[in-house]
């Protein structure tokens, strides 16, 4: 592919921030296979030119909500990568102060409001979020990324359905990567899909190649524009694939190799990378991107290995502020709960 | 001092904490035009359509948006119409407002409230007269709250709106009319986690809440004409709740029934009374007495309903049989 | 208006049960009015053609999903008013014996599965009824009927999805009244409306004079052959304007009177008994039909008035097969409370 | 008597039903493939995709097409896949599934069983982990079964497909793995509301369900290293729960410890010790302890998540503290 007029600058911080986000989620699955990670992984692999082309027209104080499979769009919201990994190994330092896992992970100081465990239940916050914005009148906007499998849950409809009878400033992405866990979204979606979905809520629908970043950067440029000068919610079809299983231990049986082996051929990154090559950047800078990405989240992850275990104290923090449990013996005392701490079966510190 | 009703005193409350802070603000189906029970009759004449917002028929969206509203920096105040509607909300209050504060490792709270009126209200049969308080006790990050008098109604949706937990806030759709002397002034502030002793006495404690209480007071009326002194507890907040006090007043009387409107299964009352037994247990003369609906739906004839409802006599009655 | 080759045997009939609806809401607000109905009523004034017409397509086996707006369907479908008012003043012999109310009517043995008490919900219950037909492979087909506010709630998205990627034999209509409570959908719904949500759910959707009995009729004709023969399900718009309050006790401040006047002009039962005038049929005749509707419906009150309560021990049958209470004082038995029965503060007998 | 899983037993339950009528049929998400734990493995393959039904991700419409399904003549088994999830449904199950026979007068039952895998699965955090059964003992309609082990998973399951009433049927996601004896037969059916004994003991009555049942048997071990005899009450179901077998156990030993691994706070543990403090008042000889959950959402971090399990050592303690 060859587009003339190519902003190669801007195409290799893509180039970078996807190297990044593969480069992070190669070192979780190598945590995971030496079981260092003790929850759930949905890794997003094939996917990261939707969570590059989003967050570069996002600004910090922006608001992103994700889903469970948000590595991807949580780096590329500017989150520590160090921070997300203790995340992901449940030591103290994680971003969730090891509380939430790859499933939870959030950092609200870059804007990401977080992960969710639920499909489909940020849409509705989301808009929500937006309704905030819009009434405190600060200028930010909203994104809201989610899967295919999405938009059958109802909140797709009464998430878009609300933010558009209060036109609120909120970019909604279906990340589309064919699947809802082993099923085959197509089979189980009627009609003609997403996009005819927010069309008929009065949310006029763009789509995109989401395996090509740039052309995710242009279309997510637009419609960031529109929604900053007033236009109200907007929404974005990004076609994908998911190149992994659906969970970091999922095999995907339920597919061919034929089928994934062609869809590699589209993986995103090297397709910028040859479109960067084609525009006279060397493969030199490439590996070198390659590799710096690689040792970035090799060491956090050797840092996250190195972490201690969060204080068991924490358990009990973040409950609520009043009625919160109090880790002590039974005593008459209102909120007051009986609790043993028992030894970690986990040895922290990486041992494990 | 002025006299209100239950309805004027929450919607007081309601437009004091929105005069007093711009980051407040209500949602909820027909809004503008009142509320289904008239208790936002005014508000968007005052605060206008953007803080009094008129929501469709999507209590689930409601829901969200207020969690994201409230992650957002804002302080949203949520209707829910009858509190079986929220049902249709189970996920967003229960997976997402309650646990947003603790999963992400408490990088921000949730304040909202989410008003949900509860109980009987005549003939309004099996899927618009629910009491599942007990169901939002047992949800880790909530804060339960359940007012039985004009002023407490005043005093603790004030107190709601300025906590920074997510509130489940139960109104008693039969107390609306409720007419009751209420203190004036922005400050009237009642603390959640207190109970109110409504009666003091020494024979028998009486724990209750929301409409219940009133009964509870009849109860103790007529037991004082045989001699019986019994003391009623407003609990108020259900969640925390006040265990000083009601375990104070248990090792006094040595005698505890607990009412409520609410199937007596698995309520409210269970908790109390496993409570109490627990911590009480040298002191308790008789056995806990759990006065509840009995598990079953609803019904719309108005006998059949009352069959199903805790009135003075069955409380009295109840007390009574711990004496003798 | 004038049609040519009108059946006016047909259209009689439905001027009929037109009358017959309307004279059972009047003669249940009269009973209102007298205190005898202890519950809400939503009356369908003004919504009669859309019962007639739909109902008058369907088997009594055919299976059929209503809201708490839904004497019309119910008296439609089959029901017996008598029965039925029985169950609005909570007496013994009500089709639900007394246990239900207006919110709740249902009449199984017609195929009336149930009204509803929360909105939207009995489209999801639709889509199951028609699942199960299609299972057991025995021909009935499942209509469900509700209200424009009801597209807004995340079931209508996911009943009717539902209903296409197993196309199922369901026919959903959309009565849209105008009004949910007291709100304005227009205001809250978001894109061009219901029609088009069904379409991007890929379902086409028809859409019709609700006020026009004819045209509704020989709408759900059409589909209702296309479902019996195995096409999947369909949707119906049905347009037309709420002549009371949302409930009975509700006054409609919120609209003009001149607003409501003008609706009264199109009335379905006063324009269809014209259109009779038109091809023939003489003032009398209708004149007839309407004195013998409101006779019936009053005979159906007194009826009702004159019923007693239902036994105090209903208040515990039909909870559930094990664990159901009994009345009877506290012991060690499984699943036993303690009840006490009150006096009933209304008296039965139509003396309250 | 055959060796299988907890997982196979519930698979071998499900399979034998459907073969035996043909109104029973799956739908859920993933069935086709298996479903998320692999509890549907085979199942298509053999049922065919009819009656094996591979469900969008849509909670509400599964829950709700299933009430509809009942009521047309069917016999659904809904697979809700994590009984979090479910919380997208609970108008479905609780307004509608668990209401329609009574509101309708009887003129419908609502045969289905809602399949909820509850319950802390090694940091799958707040969203994945909850264990809400004291919620659906609370509304009148509905009976909760929760197996502890692979026959009683084989014959609660059918037990609970033949039932006429809306079942929510809790199978523990850290039981799927663990083996067990199982009749074989078609005929091996567990009755709904009968406790089993799982230990007998004098000394003190330790009443658990679902996966703590092998904690309380493990503690039960260690407390007869000192002496103590424990009797192990496993309630398999919790509505309607076997009173006669708890209360004929605390009236022999006087002693009673709850363990669960939901929340303490509301949880069926105080129904439990509510209703025995009151049936069995004068046979108590020391306040009934109950173990659960701090009312803390569930955390990721390992030694985290592991300060809010009940343990068999925090059973065992607990039992011999009411002795001592
Ligand atoms: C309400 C709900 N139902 C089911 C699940 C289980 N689940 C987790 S991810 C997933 C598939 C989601 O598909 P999609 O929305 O396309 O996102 P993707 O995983 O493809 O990124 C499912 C079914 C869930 N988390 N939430
Ligand atoms: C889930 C839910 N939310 C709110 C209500 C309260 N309510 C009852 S009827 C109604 C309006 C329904 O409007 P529509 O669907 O258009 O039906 P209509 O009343 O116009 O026939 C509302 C909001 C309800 N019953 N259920
Ligand atoms: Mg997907
Ligand atoms: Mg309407």
């Amino acid at each position: 592919m060859r587009r003339p007029n190519i902003d190669t600058e801007r195409l290799t911080r893509h180039f970078r921030d996807m190297c990044r986000v593969r480069a992070f989620e190669e070192a979780a699955l190598k945590a995971l296979a030496e079981g260092l990670v003790p929850g759930p992984l949905h890794p997003s692999i094939g996917q990261e030119a939707c969570a590059s082309g989003v967050c570069a027209n996002l600004e910090c104080d922006d608001l992103l909500l994700s889903t469970h499979r948000g590595h991807g769009h949580t780096l590329a919201k500017g989150a520590d990568p160090e921070a997300m990994m203790r995340e992901l190994l449940g030591r103290a330092g994680g971003c969730c102060g090891g509380k939430g896992g790859s499933m939870h992970i959030a950092d609200f100081g870059v804007g990401m409001l977080g992960a969710n465990g639920v499909v489909g239940a940020n849409i509705e916050i989301a808009a929500g979020a937006a309704h905030a914005v819009k009434l405190l009148g600060d200028g930010r906007i909203v994104t809201c990324i989610f899967g295919d499998g999405a938009v059958n849950r109802g909140p797709f409809l009464e998430g878009l359905n609300w933010a558009r009878i209060f036109d609120l400033p909120v970019l909604f992405v279906c990340e589309d990567n064919t699947f809802a866990a082993t099923t085959r979204t197509a089979a189980v979606t009627a009609g003609p899909g997403p996009a005819a979905r927010a069309e008929s809520l009065g949310i006029s629908p763009v789509g995109v190649d989401g395996n090509d970043v740039l052309a995710v950067d242009e279309a997510v440029r637009d419609l960031v524009q529109a929604i900053r000068a007033g236009g109200g919610p907007r929404f974005l079809h990004v076609k994908t694939y998911r190149l992994t299983g659906h969970t970091a231990t999922d095999a995907a049986p339920y597919r061919t190799t034929e089928e994934v082996d062609a869809q590699w051929a589209l993986d995103p990154i090297a397709r910028c990378g040859a479109e960067l090559e084609a525009a006279g950047i060397t493969a030199e800078t490439l590996d070198a991107i390659r590799t710096a990405a690689a040792n970035e989240m090799d060491a956090a992850l050797e840092a996250a290995k190195a972490a201690p275990w969060p204080d068991l104290s924490l358990a009990f923090t973040d409950v609520q502020d009043i009625g919160a449990p109090v880790p002590a013996g039974p005593g008459p005392l209102a909120g007051i709960e009986h609790v043993r701490a028992s030894t970690p079966p986990i040895a922290p510190g990486g041992t494990a | 001092m002025t006299t209100m009703t239950y309805l004027e005193a929450g919607k007081a409350a309601l437009a004091e904490e929105m005069r007093g802070n711009p980051r407040v603000w209500a949602l909820g189906e027909d809004l503008g035009r009142g509320g289904v029970f008239g208790q936002y009759r005014g508000l968007a004449e005052e605060f206008g359509a953007e803080r009094i917002v008129d929501a469709p028929i999507s209590e689930a969206a409601i829901m969200g948006c207020a969690v994201g509203a409230a992650l957002a920096g804002t302080r949203p105040v949520v209707e829910m119409r009858f509190s079986d509607f929220a049902l249709c909300a189970v996920d967003e209050l229960v997976n997402q407002a309650a646990k947003a504060r603790y999963m992400f490792g408490g990088q921000s709270k949730v304040p909202l409230v989410a008003r949900e009126p509860v109980g009987m209200w005549r003939s309004s049969a099996a899927q618009h007269s629910q009491s599942l308080e007990s169901w939002y006790t047992h949800i880790p990050g909530l804060v339960v709250v359940m007012p039985s008098t004009p002023a407490d109604n005043k005093g603790l949706l004030k107190s709601a709106i300025r906590c920074d937990d997510p509130v489940v806030y139960m109104e008693h759709k039969d107390l609306w009319g409720l007419e009751g002397e209420v203190p004036g002034g922005d400050e009237h502030l009642v603390p959640l986690g207190a109970a109110r002793v409504a009666l003091e006495g020494s024979d028998v404690t009486i724990v209750t809440w929301s409409k219940t209480v009133h009964a509870a007071l009849d109860a103790a009326r007529s037991l004082a004409q045989s001699g019986i002194a019994a003391e009623v507890i407003d609990l108020r907040t259900l969640w925390p709740w006040d265990t000083e006090t009601v375990y104070a007043s248990v090792w006094k009387t040595g005698r505890l029934v607990v009412a409520h409107e609410a199937v007596t299964v698995s309520g409210f009352g269970a908790e109390i009374a496993a409570s109490v037994g627990e911590e009480c247990f040298g002191g308790l003369r008789a056995p806990i007495r759990r006065l509840g609906s009995p598990r079953a739906q609803i019904a719309y004839a108005p006998p059949l309903e009352d069959v199903l409802r805790v009135d003075a006599a069955a409380i009295a009655d109840a007390a009574a049989a711990l004496i003798r």
